[in-house]
């Protein structure tokens, strides 16, 4: 068994050493279907992503705003389902072994395929896990991420603007792999992050955890990148921006090899930014 | 009224996480939670303050126009044959519906946050006027949530709420083109999410803890009152209950108080077409786990559909799942037929015309009455007035009214 | 409850002729004499029997949901800055009106008399759905007497009827080709001097003697509530109430329980284009002596028209008339406009949506608690709710609402 | 001044003495218009009716059925009023001295006109008023009956199947001229009337009064007043039969001559089959 943990701790201990930032990208699954979605993922592996999110979709995502809304309700429409989108992750796993897989999505997804069932069914091939709506006070979360550490999956923890510091300290007790620092109050894909408030976020987590702190919400332009290589963010996420291009992209061309070439290309020039 | 646990008691609410049992919980993105653990602080407060529950009790006697009657429907009972039938009136409330219990109450527990903004979710637009107007009456701008659909199907709704001084939201689901209130309530939490500075007045006994404890607390005036009625009435307690369930917000409110009397028999009754309970399973969305009409990997939830829009909602409130999971209120469906006739019949034997949602409850209520002796003793919430409700039934009976 | 002349009241009610000083009377052809000296005869027996009374008190209180709040409006009283504004809430009754409080009383004097059908007539359908539901409780067929063009403006109250089971006649005038509310006044007093055996039961403080007294009878009950209530409130009576005036039923209901109290001042409000207290001039038609809008030579009415077809009749109840002649209550009319700001303003301030008809009070009492000062208090009838108004609120805003 | 109270009186000693029955006609005036109604009663003076009821019209007329009603309603948008009618009545008494002429309606047109000077206006002119909507109980009663009676005109009082013999025993006790048998419960031109009933109601007031008595409500057609011949009434009253006549006729016919000529013939028949 490959020591999961470690992939993730040395993809960000490697570029710390050579002073560069994660680019972690996300996609949806399923989206624009299946099979381009999978395309897709390759070509932002072969782009030299980092880290990339596999969105199991969810169609009252209650954290997104309307890009990944709308991707998600045209996934499930083409017949994505969870079984698929682990498969998916597999078959990403068994074509890039470099590159950290996190799945990202709501818990219900997990809570139906069965907890214990789903983390050995992952393990092996993805990296971390991040549900969005699977705060500490609930069940499942113990339950869940005592499943994944026997399989050396990353529970990630998610801190917004409106995160007390008490609630920070409580939440990087026990996490792992990396924080997720979300930069605005609100949904993905909506407002722009402001960087000034992004440093302080994440200068306010850091106080509390020696884990790298991602940034993510927000982020949207060449140009938003290219700021954010100046913040003390040890990755961003990028999302609703590449989930929109694919939008606009596969409505133009419907040839599955083009898509991925273009998404590819916008995280190549997105990588170039923020490591530049 | 405090909520201090009461041993052995089913009526102690969710535990310390929102925990009914294994149903509930608060499973809401970081970004919701500070607003609601700031809420839960603030109702937890609020009903230990004496001045805010007068104020609340002021303006249910004042302004709702409570209590309302525990009707002795004798016509009914005459017809029916069988259990003495009493009707507990929210139809005559303020609005029309029991929703103002509970937006009142959340309307006061916004103004004693301080928030300076109301939101809301809605369906058929009842949760939407009653928060309208208390938001009106309390100088609070209220913003509803509301699916495109909906907006379509009831505009006279859309209109109050306006006329109220409310603003409307239109929303679709992921594609767009279409919207319910499903969709309303994630575009609600979504919204929320965005700006602290709003209070969401949750329409049901849903959405992630505090909210189903919020609105079972707002709500349980309804039986306060049965019970106080009842035995004024009868001198003992009903031998059963009766009300219909979508979130759940008037059959908690008409049952709360009588959890711990074993004896009174309690029924939900569900819409055929949206029946979460009795044909649902185990899932968690919009913040709570609880049982839902949804798609096999939970991806989504299934579209449900009702002649009463007011239940017709893909799941319910989770203290209803437990109830039903420890066996303590039985939970049934109607059919659209079934309430059409009972709300037929209630207008024909007692000139009350009820909402089609509380028309579910009677059409099982008649059902358990032919069976019950003379000397028990039943209740149905009528939890709505049918005025808006008067088109689709023209519609429904055709040449059948004469001229 | 007793009918027995009081010394020196103006509340003893009209002579034994039915006259209200010069005005009510009985001016009915032969073929109605007996079946009016029948009803005066039960009427006053009824009024006798403290089993009747009691009935009717416990249906108000059970089935109408009285007493209904006496509110005093916070905010509406703030944005005027004058009197302190009170809204007695006949909206929150059954059915929306004071109508039912009417409806039931002779309905169950219907049921007294041995009756076993009862007519009605109506103009906007108010109190026709208040006459079918007491029908329909009370086991009682009801045929409702309703103009054609009404049955056509208020389809929905029509359906309502319907589905309470009443059937409902249509009525016209002398062309065949139109109808509103005096058509089914004239149309329902022809129908019941036809059949002996039917209970007519008269909307309004109209009509030959007894009606006038029997309705004011019935609908006094909101007076001594508002006595009672603003008693316990305020420690003190009013020092103005405020109703509209139709036929005159719900402000003589509001205003009987006052008439020797003179410190307390008396408005009665019309709309502006059937102001028939303001502008017209003393007729008899229709049974009743009072002043109405007239041809010059007496043969015919004149048109009239408003916002409030509840309002829009050509006279007004004799008691009335009489309380004009002495000076006891004022009279006076808003516009249209006036109370369609008044309407919206209670809408935006309170949250509650009053019919137009009530707007039309509401209006005019702004005017008068503007001139007051805060010590003062002033009380507004708000006899029914706005529902059935929505969709010419609607046609009137246009766009003003925004999407 | 013409002793009026002698010419009724006159008109049903000679028809007693001649074994005949008073056939008594009514129509409105106004209608179809102001002229053609004056020649139509000019007509019917013709045709040897003994008395003839002016109905004065009134949009609500609480006693009338659709017939009467509509006939009300089209003189008054014709342009009748009050004034006009009494200038009928006046016309009518210049062209015909014998005819007893009765004016009938609703009290508010004598109330609004002034109940004195109406009673002075038509000195000489009619010899009865029949006010639908003025019992005893009203203080316009007596006023209009001491205002009459100065003038020598009578006060008809009516009475229907549903008249107590208490009631009947007090109408009348002043009554005079003659008394009006309403037949039917209800109002007029729609029900038939049933000659058993009708002759026990006469016998029932016969009772109580000299008066003659005569009987109206529900008497359409000429085999209707052929049964009424043997009747105990002392006359009939024939109105919405002859309005509805006028109905048709000035449906088809605008010629005023001929409508009255049309009248005309059906009294004629009517009164031959009256008194044969
Ligand atoms: C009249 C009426 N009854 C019932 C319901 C169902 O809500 P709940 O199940 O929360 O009582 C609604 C919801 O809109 C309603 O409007
Ligand atoms: C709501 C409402 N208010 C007022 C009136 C006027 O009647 P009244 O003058 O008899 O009170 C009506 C009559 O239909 C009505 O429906």
């Amino acid at each position: 068994m490959i020591n999961l943990e470690n992939r993730i701790s040395s993809i960000f201990k490697n570029l710390k050493l050579e002073n560069k930032k994660a680019f972690i990208s996300f996609t949806t699954a399923g989206f624009p279907d299946v099979d381009t979605s999978f395309e897709i993922m390759k070509s932002i592996a072969d782009s030299g992503a980092h880290i990339h999110e596999i969105s199991f979709p969810h169609a009252e995502a209650q954290a997104d705003g309307p890009i990944i809304q709308l991707a998600n309700i045209e996934s499930i429409k083409n017949g994505i389902n969870f079984d698929k989108v682990i498969g998916i992750a597999k078959e990403m796993r068994a074509y890039n072994q470099q590159i950290g897989l996190v799945m990202m999505g709501y818990l219900n997804n997990i809570f139906i395929y069965g907890i214990d069932k789903f983390a050995k069914e992952v393990s092996g091939i993805i990296d971390a896990v991040i549900c969005v709506d699977l705060p500490a006070d609930v069940v499942e979360e113990s339950q869940l991420k005592q499943a994944l550490k026997k399989e050396n999956i990353a529970l990630i923890k998610l801190i917004t603007p409106t995160t007390s510091d008490e609630r920070i300290k409580k939440l990087v007790e026990n996490a792992e792999g990396f924080i997720y620092s979300v930069n605005v109050a609100g949904i993905t894909g909506v407002k722009s992050a402001e960087i000034d408030k992004v440093n302080s976020q994440i200068s306010r987590i850091k106080q509390y955890t020696d884990l790298p702190v991602v940034s993510g919400f927000g982020i949207k332009t060449v140009e938003d990148v290219r700021k954010f290589s100046k913040s003390n963010a040890d990755g961003v996420v990028i999302g609703s921006a590449i989930v929109e291009k694919i939008q606009e992209i596969s409505k133009k061309n419907t040839d599955k090899k083009n898509i991925a070439k273009f998404v590819k290309d916008f995280c190549s020039e997105l990588i170039k930014s923020l490591n530049s | 009224m405090s909520t201090n646990e009461i041993k052995n008691s089913l009526r102690s609410g969710p535990n310390k996480n929102g925990y009914y049992g294994d149903f509930g919980g608060r499973y809401a993105p970081e970004i919701l939670m500070p607003n609601l653990i700031q809420l839960e602080e603030a109702f937890e407060t609020a009903i230990n303050d004496k001045n805010f529950i007068d104020e609340f009790n002021y303006y249910l006697k004042e302004y709702v126009g409570r209590p309302n009657p525990l009707y002795y429907a004798e016509q009914l009972t005459k017809k029916i044959g069988g259990a003495k039938i009493y009707l507990k009136s929210d139809h005559l409330n303020h609005l029309g519906a029991h929703k103002i219990n509970n937006s009142l109450f959340q309307v006061l527990l916004a103004k004693y946050m301080g928030k300076t903004k109301i939101y809301c979710e809605t369906g058929a637009g009842a949760h939407l006027i009653a928060t309208a107007a208390c938001g009106a009456r309390f100088n609070l701008p209220v913003v509803g949530y509301m699916g495109k659909d909906d907006i379509f199907l009831q505009s006279t709704n859309v209109l109050k709420a306006k006329l109220f001084g409310a603003s409307v939201v239109e929303c679709v689901d992921g594609t767009g083109q279409k919207g319910v209130l499903k969709d309303a309530c994630t575009s609600v939490l979504k919204a929320w999410s965005s700006d602290p500075t709003a209070f969401y007045c949750c329409g049901s006994a849903i959405g992630p803890h505090p909210f189903p404890k919020i609105v079972q607390y707002a709500q349980s005036i309804i039986g306060k009152e049965i019970k106080q009625q009842i035995l004024e009435k009868e001198n003992r307690l009903p031998d059963a209950i009766v009300a219909c369930i979508g979130g759940g917000s008037n059959l908690i409110g008409s049952i709360h108080e009588f959890l711990d009397d074993h004896d009174v028999a309690l029924y939900g009754v569900e819409a055929e077409h949206s029946s979460a309970l009795t044909n649902g399973s185990i899932g968690i969305m919009q913040g709570f786990k609880s049982f839902m009409l949804q798609s096999n990997d939970g991806s989504a939830t299934l579209d449900t559909k009702s002649l009463a829009s007011g239940i017709n909602f893909y799941s319910c409130g989770p203290e209803h799942s437990y109830l039903k999971s420890i066996g303590r209120v039985s939970y049934t469906y109607a059919t659209d037929d079934e309430a059409f006739d009972a709300f037929q019949l209630l207008c024909k034997t007692e000139g009350i015309l009820p909402a089609f949602e509380p028309s579910f409850a009677i059409a099982q209520a008649i059902k358990l009455a032919k069976e019950m002796s003379e000397d028990k003793i039943i209740v149905i919430n009528i939890c709505g007035r049918g005025d808006k409700d008067i088109d689709t039934a023209e519609r429904m009976l055709g040449d059948k009214l004469g001229k």
